[in-house]
């Protein structure tokens, strides 16, 4: 006999009642042990991660449904897990290595590993997988170009179970980019058995049919409601998870969420505030783990092309006017990792890194008059409603402290929905609150989307010709070139400098847990690993 | 010990709660009515003799107070009550018919429910039996279909009928008290009479005490031997019809004698002092107005695209001189408010001509008449005094309006001046000119309505209905006044009556109308006295015919 | 106009429950109009030392989650509050009142077009439409007024259509229009004054609705922008904090919020019972 | 009958011209809406070409009133659309979420009715007693509340104070899925499928909710029912009713109350149509899987096809709704379409 919460009472009721008339619909069938309930803000719109107009929670089901031919090493210990940018690990590729000269990468495939239906993974499989992703395009394919892989010619079927990716150069970051959620490997037979004329890729199916060899297969998606994934028992690419069944629930409120895992009703909670995770890690009745997001920022863009922010002391005066710490207090709780007072001139080549402004009015005073600018100006600050628990505050805080050197400010609030297009695509918002954090973990990498004039995270339009050419140079670099420590200290120096983005701080991805419960991994993609899940 | 009468109101005082304080509503009433007998209960309007009737079954609410006096009926005290003791009397012993019965019925049940209803509460029958005892009833009170008229919902029925359905309703539980407050009030003469002649067949049949409830003396002298008269929540007087009317003692007695037309009275004996009324005004051959072949179609909307129309004035003509009053006469529906609406030009005609002053006004659109400059030439006194006047605008707005659009008067003195003289003519109170309209009394605003339509000089003035929401002692000095004004100012009128002896003392000429056609014309006299059609005499035979001199 | 007075006496004292309503209405009013000067703290002032304070003698409704004091700011939200619900009010009885008229009085193709929009914009979800249109329009509080104010408009259309076309045949307004009264003065002279009872009626219900109405926009992210307070948006965001134990911030906004609407219920009730002769005995 | 008939028949035709407005504004409203649904579609990190490419795929870069026509060819045919956010059609979506919004409502006016009618006949009985006073301001703080704020609180009270009710988190709970689709709502389809564990599970779900909207829409029901039956107590056929000795039941029940119920049924239409919007805030406190927090998701996400679907299918229920009144207006009295 298992435990029922004894809180939990209409569920007692609700057991024996179904014990007694043993109905389909209840599903306590398995042993609370093997079964985790996660709650979540939102979920999966999609099974195919793919798919033009698929969301980021979709992306937990290519992680979890879903082999890729390498992952990322797991760092940290007990609840503070992070995956480890640095190692790769196989996954469905039981080996690999560089060949012809450097310019591809050949892989072994687990000759044991099946799909879900039983048929085995070959590497046909592989290339018609990833021929998909990077001929949809849309993300997918921007995703895999980022690793240099752009065309089907570049994928390669050796034999049954030997691949070969071919890279047009050699780069440091192919072998990376494929361990994120986009290169999954899809039971080709299935796919195409369900493609149609008009749609070759399958997307219709595979929009609600995942077709895979993941840990977990799919037991009962209703979407916007939850998501129940069941163990795939045959799974080879990695130690068997110990959960059989995980069920994954939208709870769009945080209160309600934490809540739910305060009253022990949920298993997990993501998506926790900073708030939340402050005061729940304080409690210490439940595991909180709340590690920093790698290669991200939440911070200030400031447009140049808003007339007095073309003058790079406008710039510099409003990274001295920001009241840092009362941000870093009101709007993440103190968890984080602070991004200002750094010491000037002592930069690391590390990506974040605290910038070398403080909160100093007299100083930011000063510069705005040296810039011509001794009465300050107007300006709106656009957040993203999406993201109201921390841009409110923050901006809220920053208007006040902007007031003091005579700049007048407005607030906007943009619904996320349009944000996408006036920050990102149409790049208009003059002043704006910002987060943007790359998948790999390079500071170039970082460079190269939100610096780069055109880019699309560049919702500053800096153009910076430097900074441009050391990206193009240094991006495919391998970490050890000795040219590529000076080649990011330049960039991150003249981004401090110039500060077309003010960052405030590195946030921090929180979960609770129930204790017992363990494993939660933070990973770069933010979405949830469950295949790492323990219980006790 | 003297013998108790069956019904014995004794020393009845009730007060009532409202929001002007506490008012005494009845001082002191003392009534007697033995079985078999009708006794008439007559007074105007807010002389308590509803309240009265409704105190015997406990009907004024939560907001009255007995606060003396007694109810004796056949040995109960009813002016204190047990809810059991109402229970069993309601209905059963003591039965009410209402004023008005289109709304005393329930719109949403039919006729069997409303009867079984009333048998299976009183116990006076099974379900199964209620369906035979309620065709029975209704062919007691004449219902010639009663198999149809069972199945009927209160709409499907005329007032009459409705009437009727109440009445069968009252007599259900074979009662021992009829009360039957104003049974006949907003139904045509001519079933007015069917129905007071039933009540007094039913009661004399059962052996009923009725006690009728009227404003009417003619009428209560005419069905009842015993009269009371109220006034003021008071009884004034007492007696036998025949004692009441040749001995009055009361002034007020008196008074509301004289004030019943009759068809033998003249406008000067409606009041004790009659208006000094200068009859200089000589009728000319000189036509003021003249209508030919007037029609009048209203469209009824009946689903889509289906129009069905009702034809309200059938080609209707006639003339009235300058100087002259003609009446006319008709009951509800026949169209004379049409056609005084028409005249008016407050409505379009849809077909004939009315040439007034020698133009043809009836091709102008109403809507554009007000632009006319014979607007002012034809003005109307409305029915209701109390919804003709604006209620938000005092006495002195509401007269100055058609001095100020159509006279064009814009100097604020001479505007005064002007609504205190009309007052003045119209014997109205100048102190009243800053009142609002439902400051006054039913007289006064009469009076306004009144001078309004005079201020302009008019040449013809319709009246319609002037008097008929007005209690009859008042309707006596309006209508000399109105004579009085005739002949002074040289007016026109048009006057629209269901009242026949009304319309014989104050007009010189008769239109009488019957489902939008004039049925008989001439002069009062030849009309009245010999009637040629058949609906004339109908509608004169039903009028209360009562004279002292008959008695 | 004494007989007015004495009849809204009369309603009063039989209800207490309206004296209590008029007396709140006062208050608010008040509120709403010297707010700003009576306030112990500014109440767009920041102090993160002190954030999330619970109420206290120096902070009787606590702080927020930026230190400012709840207290001044749930006072001072009054004036934008009202304000809101106000102009929404008046803007939509304004656009109501003449279409309904219109409709009411001259009946034909304009009543026919007029009650196809009614029917258009009730048949969909008023709400959702608000929602709609300060998504599409952005907002700004005038747009939450215009959004609010044609959400509320076919009320004013339906009542003041039925009130003008059952007096449009009334003996008085006949009586005016022989006395050289245009049908246009008529009207606005004679009808529409008249039909201003029940429209007072809705006046005062609706201006609780659109308090209501703006809240629910708040909690949707609609509502007006920060660092203004408006006590929706506090309810909305302290909402989020009630879990964790700093219910101050969602109960104090809340209970300000719920006590005006209800004010205006109750206000519009009892000029209800004032002005509808069916209640009057 | 065959009048009253003709006369449905005539509101079916009438709502035509409505439903078309409907079609119209929904369709410039969401046109009007910001943020770029092809940007949206093209997905994370897409550039300006493949946003383009969407665009003409969608057919966002045709003129507005092709665009119309486009839009309106599809809908006579039936398709409503794939919304955005869920990446569902949304006929799918309005299919298996009206149910539960439907289910939802209906329980929420249910409880209403129940506490509500008696409430107001009661006052109108006595008018103006303590009993009037008490519930007029009972239910007129009811619905002076935000019904956001009325559903955390009963949220906060009764799930994470006192405990005895179940988690805000949709229809079923996380032990127990959907009963097999039948009507789509859970309590009939548990109940046919006779598993009552289920049953309960759903009911349990629904309380707190329905209690939310239910509070909310006790005041217009008990004022109307109250001011009907001041009218209809005061009327002369109750007067008459009461004089013939009827007993004081019948009198108020059937003679006062049935007819008080006329007005009642049309107010009954405006308060049913009036929680299926307030059940958009209501649904998403609760996390209720409706198409009201369906349509708060589409709209703050510029999602058109689901704004649009939702918008019809809200006008549709509301005509439908109203129709469904006006027949039984007509079953019960007997004069309308004579």
């Amino acid at each position: 006999m298992y435990k029922i919460s004894s809180k939990n009472f209409k569920g007692k009721w609700a057991f024996i009642l179904a014990a007694a008339i043993s109905v389909s619909s209840f599903v306590v069938a398995d042993p609370r042990k093997e079964s985790l309930v996660v709650v979540t803000a939102s979920g999966p719109n999609s099974m195919d991660i793919h798919r033009s107009g698929t969301n980021r929670p979709s992306y937990q089901v290519a992680v979890n449904m879903y082999d890729r031919l390498v992952s990322f090493g797991i760092k940290g210990s007990g609840d503070q897990l992070k995956y480890d940018s640095n190692v790769i690990k196989p996954e469905l590729a039981a080996s690999w290595k560089l060949v012809d000269d450097g310019l591809a990468y050949e892989f072994m495939l687990r000759k044991d590993a099946t799909f879900w239906d039983g048929s085995p993974v070959t590497a046909d499989d592989v290339k018609w997988s990833f021929d998909r992703a990077v001929s949809l395009g849309g993300f997918p394919s921007v995703q895999m170009k980022a690793g240099g892989m752009t065309k089907p010619e570049q994928f390669v079927v050796v034999d049954k179970h030997t691949f070969k990716v071919v890279m047009e150069r050699a780069s440091k970051l192919t072998l990376p980019d494929l361990a994120v959620p986009v290169p999954i490997i899809i039971n080709s037979k299935v796919a195409k058995a369900n493609a149609t004329d008009k749609d070759p890729w399958a997307t219709e199916y595979l929009h609600k049919n995942p077709a895979g060899g993941g840990a977990y297969m799919l037991e009962n998606w209703t979407p916007g409601q939850q998501l129940i994934y069941k163990r795939f028992d045959n799974w080879k690419s990695g130690t068997l998870p110990q959960m059989k069944r995980v069920v994954v629930r939208e709870v769009p409120s945080a209160s309600t969420r934490r809540a739910l895992v305060e009253r022990g009703d949920a298993d997990v909670s993501l998506d926790l505030p900073n708030k939340d995770a402050k005061e729940l890690a304080t409690k210490g009745k439940l595991t909180v783990s709340g590690t920093s997001i790698d290669n991200t920022i939440h911070a200030v863009g400031l447009n140049v092309d808003f007339g007095p922010f073309k003058n790079k002391k406008v710039r510099q005066a409003i990274a001295y006017a920001m009241p840092y710490q009362k941000i870093f207090d009101a709007a993440a709780y103190g968890r984080g990792e602070p991004m200002w007072g750094g010491t000037p001139g002592d930069v690391s080549a590390t990506w974040p890194q605290p910038f070398p402004y403080d909160t100093n009015i007299e100083k930011a005073k000063a510069l705005l008059i040296e810039a011509g600018y001794p009465d300050g100006f107007s300006v709106p600050i656009s957040i993203n409603l999406g993201f109201a628990q921390w841009t409110e505050p923050t901006a809220i805080l920053m208007q006040e402290s902007l007031a003091k050197i005579g700049i007048k400010t407005s607030i906007n609030k943009i619904p996320g929905a349009s944000w996408r297009t006036k920050a990102l695509v149409e790049k208009g918002l003059e002043l704006h609150l910002k987060n943007f954090g790359g998948w790999l973990n390079y500071p170039d990498y970082y460079f190269f989307w939100a610096y780069i004039k055109g880019h699309l995270f560049n919702s500053m339009n800096y153009d910076n010709a430097e900074v441009k050419s050391l990206v193009d140079v240094t991006l495919p670099m391998a970490v050890d070139n000795a040219q590529y420590e000076p080649n990011v200290k330049r960039m991150i120096s003249l981004a401090m400098d110039d500060v077309p983005l003010i960052p405030l701080w590195q946030p921090t991805l929180e979960v609770a847990m129930q204790p017992g419960v363990s494993g939660y991994v933070n990973w770069f993609h933010r979405q949830l690993d469950i295949r790492s899940f323990t219980k006790e | 010990m003297q013998a108790r009468s069956f019904l014995d109101i004794n020393r009845l005082s009730l007060e009532f709660k409202t929001r002007n304080g506490v008012v005494p509503v009845l001082d002191n009433v003392s009534m007697q009515l033995n079985k078999g007998e009708i006794l008439g209960v007559v007074g105007e309007s807010g002389s308590g003799k509803s309240v009265t009737a409704y105190s015997i079954l406990n009907l004024n609410g939560n907001a009255s107070t007995i606060t003396a006096g007694s109810i004796n009926f056949d040995g109960l005290l009813l002016h204190k009550p047990s809810s059991s003791l109402l229970r069993d009397i309601r209905g059963r012993e003591i039965s009410i018919i209402f004023q008005n019965p289109m709304s005393t019925l329930n719109p949403i049940r039919s006729v069997r429910d409303h009867l079984k209803d009333m048998l299976t509460a009183h116990a006076q029958s099974t379900q199964a039996g209620a369906e035979k005892k309620s065709l029975a009833l209704l062919e007691q009170v004449k219902i010639r279909d009663p198999e149809r008229v069972l199945d009927a919902y209160p709409y499907e029925l005329s007032g009459g009928m409705c009437q009727r359905v109440v009445i069968a309703l009252a007599l259900a539980c074979s009662p021992r008290l009829l009360i039957a407050d104003e049974p006949t009030t907003g139904l045509d003469v001519t079933t007015q009479k069917a129905i007071m002649t039933l009540i007094r067949e039913l009661a004399l049949k059962h052996d009923v005490a009725v006690m009728l409830i009227t404003h009417d003396l003619g009428m209560a002298a005419e069905y009842c031997k015993n009269i009371v008269v109220m006034e003021k929540g008071k009884v004034v007087e007492k007696g036998s019809v025949e004692k009441l009317f040749k001995a009055p003692e009361h002034a007020y007695t008196k008074k509301l004698i004289a004030a019943t037309p009759t068809a033998q009275s003249e406008l000067d004996d409606l009041t004790p002092d009659p208006m000094l009324i200068a009859k200089r005004l000589q009728i000319t051959d000189d036509k003021i107005l003249e209508v030919n072949n007037l029609h009048k179609l209203y469209g009824v909307k009946k689903g889509f695209s289906k129009k069905e129309t009702f034809h309200a004035v059938k080609g209707v003509s006639f003339s009235i001189k300058r100087g002259e009053c003609v009446g006319l006469v008709g009951e509800s529906g026949c169209g004379k408010s049409t056609i005084s609406r028409m005249v008016a030009k407050l409505d379009d005609l849809s077909d004939g001509h009315i040439i007034f002053d020698g133009e043809d006004i009836g091709s102008i659109k109403a809507k554009d008449f007000i632009n006319s400059n014979m607007r002012k030439d034809i003005q109307m006194v409305f029915q209701d005094p109390s919804g003709s006047l604006n209620p938000r605008h005092t006495v002195f707005d509401a007269i100055v309006e058609p001095l100020k659009h159509l006279e064009k008067i814009s100097d604020k003195k001479a505007l005064h001046k002007r609504v205190l003289e009309l007052c003045q003519q119209v014997d109205l109170d100048a102190n009243l000119i800053t009142r609002l309209p439902h400051q006054l009394s039913g007289g006064q605003k009469a009076r306004v309505g009144i001078a309004r339509a005079i201020a302009v000089n008019p040449k013809l003035v319709i009246l319609d209905e002037p008097t008929s929401a007005l209690d009859v002692s008042v309707q006596a000095i309006v209508l000399q006044l109105l004579e009085k004004l005739r002949h002074e100012l040289g007016l026109s009128y048009l006057f629209v009556s269901h009242d026949l002896n009304v319309v014989r003392l104050f007009c010189q000429r008769v239109l009488v109308m019957c489902n939008g056609e004039i049925v008989e014309h001439g002069e009062v006299n030849d009309v009245f006295n010999m009637p040629t059609n058949k609906y004339t005499q109908a509608l004169l035979d039903a009028i209360p015919h009562f004279s002292v001199n008959n008695l | 106009m004494k007989n007015w007075f004495r009849h809204t006496i009369y309603i009063f004292s039989e209800n207490p429950v309206s004296i209590f309503a008029v007396i709140l209405f006062l208050l608010y009013v008040t509120m709403a109009l010297v707010g700003h000067w009576l306030v112990p703290y500014d109440p767009y002032l920041t102090n993160t030392d002190i954030a999330l304070q619970p109420p206290s003698v120096s902070h009787w409704f606590g702080t927020d989650h930026l230190g400012r004091d709840v207290f001044s700011r749930v006072v001072i939200a009054t004036r934008m509050d009202l304000g809101i619900a106000f102009s929404a009010v008046a803007l939509s009885a304004l656009v109501g009142c003449t279409l309904g008229s219109l409709a009411g009085y001259f009946g034909g193709w304009a009543d026919q077009i007029i009650g196809r929009f009614t029917d258009i914009v009730m048949a969909f979800p008023l709400f959702v439409l608000a929602m709609g249109l300060v998504a599409a329009m952005g907002n700004t509080v005038e747009n939450i007024i215009y959004a609010t104010a044609l959400i509320n408009i076919p009320f004013y259309i339906r009542v003041s259509r039925s009130e003008v076309s059952v007096r449009r045949n009334l003996p008085y307004v006949q009586a005016a229009l022989q006395s050289g009264n245009s049908h246009f003065r008529a009207l606005a002279m004679h009808i529409f004054p008249n039909t201003l009872p029940p429209l007072m009626v809705q006046l005062s219900l609706n201006s609780g609705w659109a308090i209501l109405n703006a809240a629910g926009l708040s909690f949707i992210g609609l509502g007006v922008k920060p660092p203004e307070a408006e006590w929706g948006i506090m309810v909305a965001e302290g909402a989020n904090y009630m879990i964790s134990g700093e219910w101050w911030l969602v109960l104090f906004p809340g209970l300000v919020l719920m006590m005006a609407v209800f004010c205006f219920n109750l206000l519009g009730d009892s000029l209800r019972d004032i002005v509808d002769p069916l209640r009057r005995t | 009958m065959k009048n009253k008939l003709r006369l449905i028949g005539q509101r079916l035709l009438l709502a035509v011209p409505v439903i078309f407005g409907v079609v119209v504004i929904s369709f410039l409203l969401t046109r009007a809406l910001p943020g770029d649904p092809a940007v949206y579609f093209a997905g994370d990190m897409a550039d300006e070409q493949s946003i383009q490419q969407t665009r003409e795929k969608l057919g966002l870069d045709k003129s507005l009133p092709i665009q119309f026509m486009a839009y309106f060819n599809r809908l006579l045919e039936g398709d409503l659309g794939v919304s955005l956010s869920t990446g569902q059609s949304v006929l799918f979506e309005l299919k298996s979420r009206l149910p539960a919004s439907l289910e939802l409502t209906l329980i929420g006016l249910g409880l209403a009715l129940i506490i509500a009618v008696p409430l107001g006949i009661l006052a109108a009985i006595n008018p103006n007693s303590w009993i009037d006073h008490l519930c007029r301001i009972l239910v007129t703080a009811g619905v002076s509340m935000p019904i956001f704020f009325t559903g955390l609180f009963l949220v906060f009270i009764f799930y994470y104070l006192l405990q005895v009710a179940p988690a805000p988190i949709g229809r079923l709970d996380f032990l127990f899925l959907p009963p097999p689709h039948v009507t789509g709502f859970y309590l009939i389809d548990a109940a046919l499928a006779n598993d009552w564990a289920l049953f309960k599970a759903a009911l349990h779900q629904l309380m707190l909710p329905a209690i939310t909207l239910g509070i909310f829409a006790l005041a217009p029901i008990a004022r109307m029912t109250r001011g009907a039956m001041l009218v209809s107590l005061g009327s002369e056929y109750v007067k008459a009713a009461t004089a013939n000795g009827l007993p004081r039941k019948k009198v108020i029940l059937i003679y006062a109350f049935k007819n008080a119920a006329l007005p009642l049924l049309t107010t009954l239409g405006m308060v049913f149509s009036f929680l299926l919007g307030a059940n958009v805030l209501v649904e998403k406190v609760f996390a209720w899987p409706g198409i009201g927090s369906f349509a708060i998701e589409a709209l703050v996400a510029s999602d058109y096809a689901a704004v649009q679907g939702f918008v019809l299918t809200m006008a549709m229920l509301f005509i439908f709704i109203n129709l469904l009144i006006d027949m039984v207006y007509t079953l019960i009295d007997p004069r309308v379409g004579n």
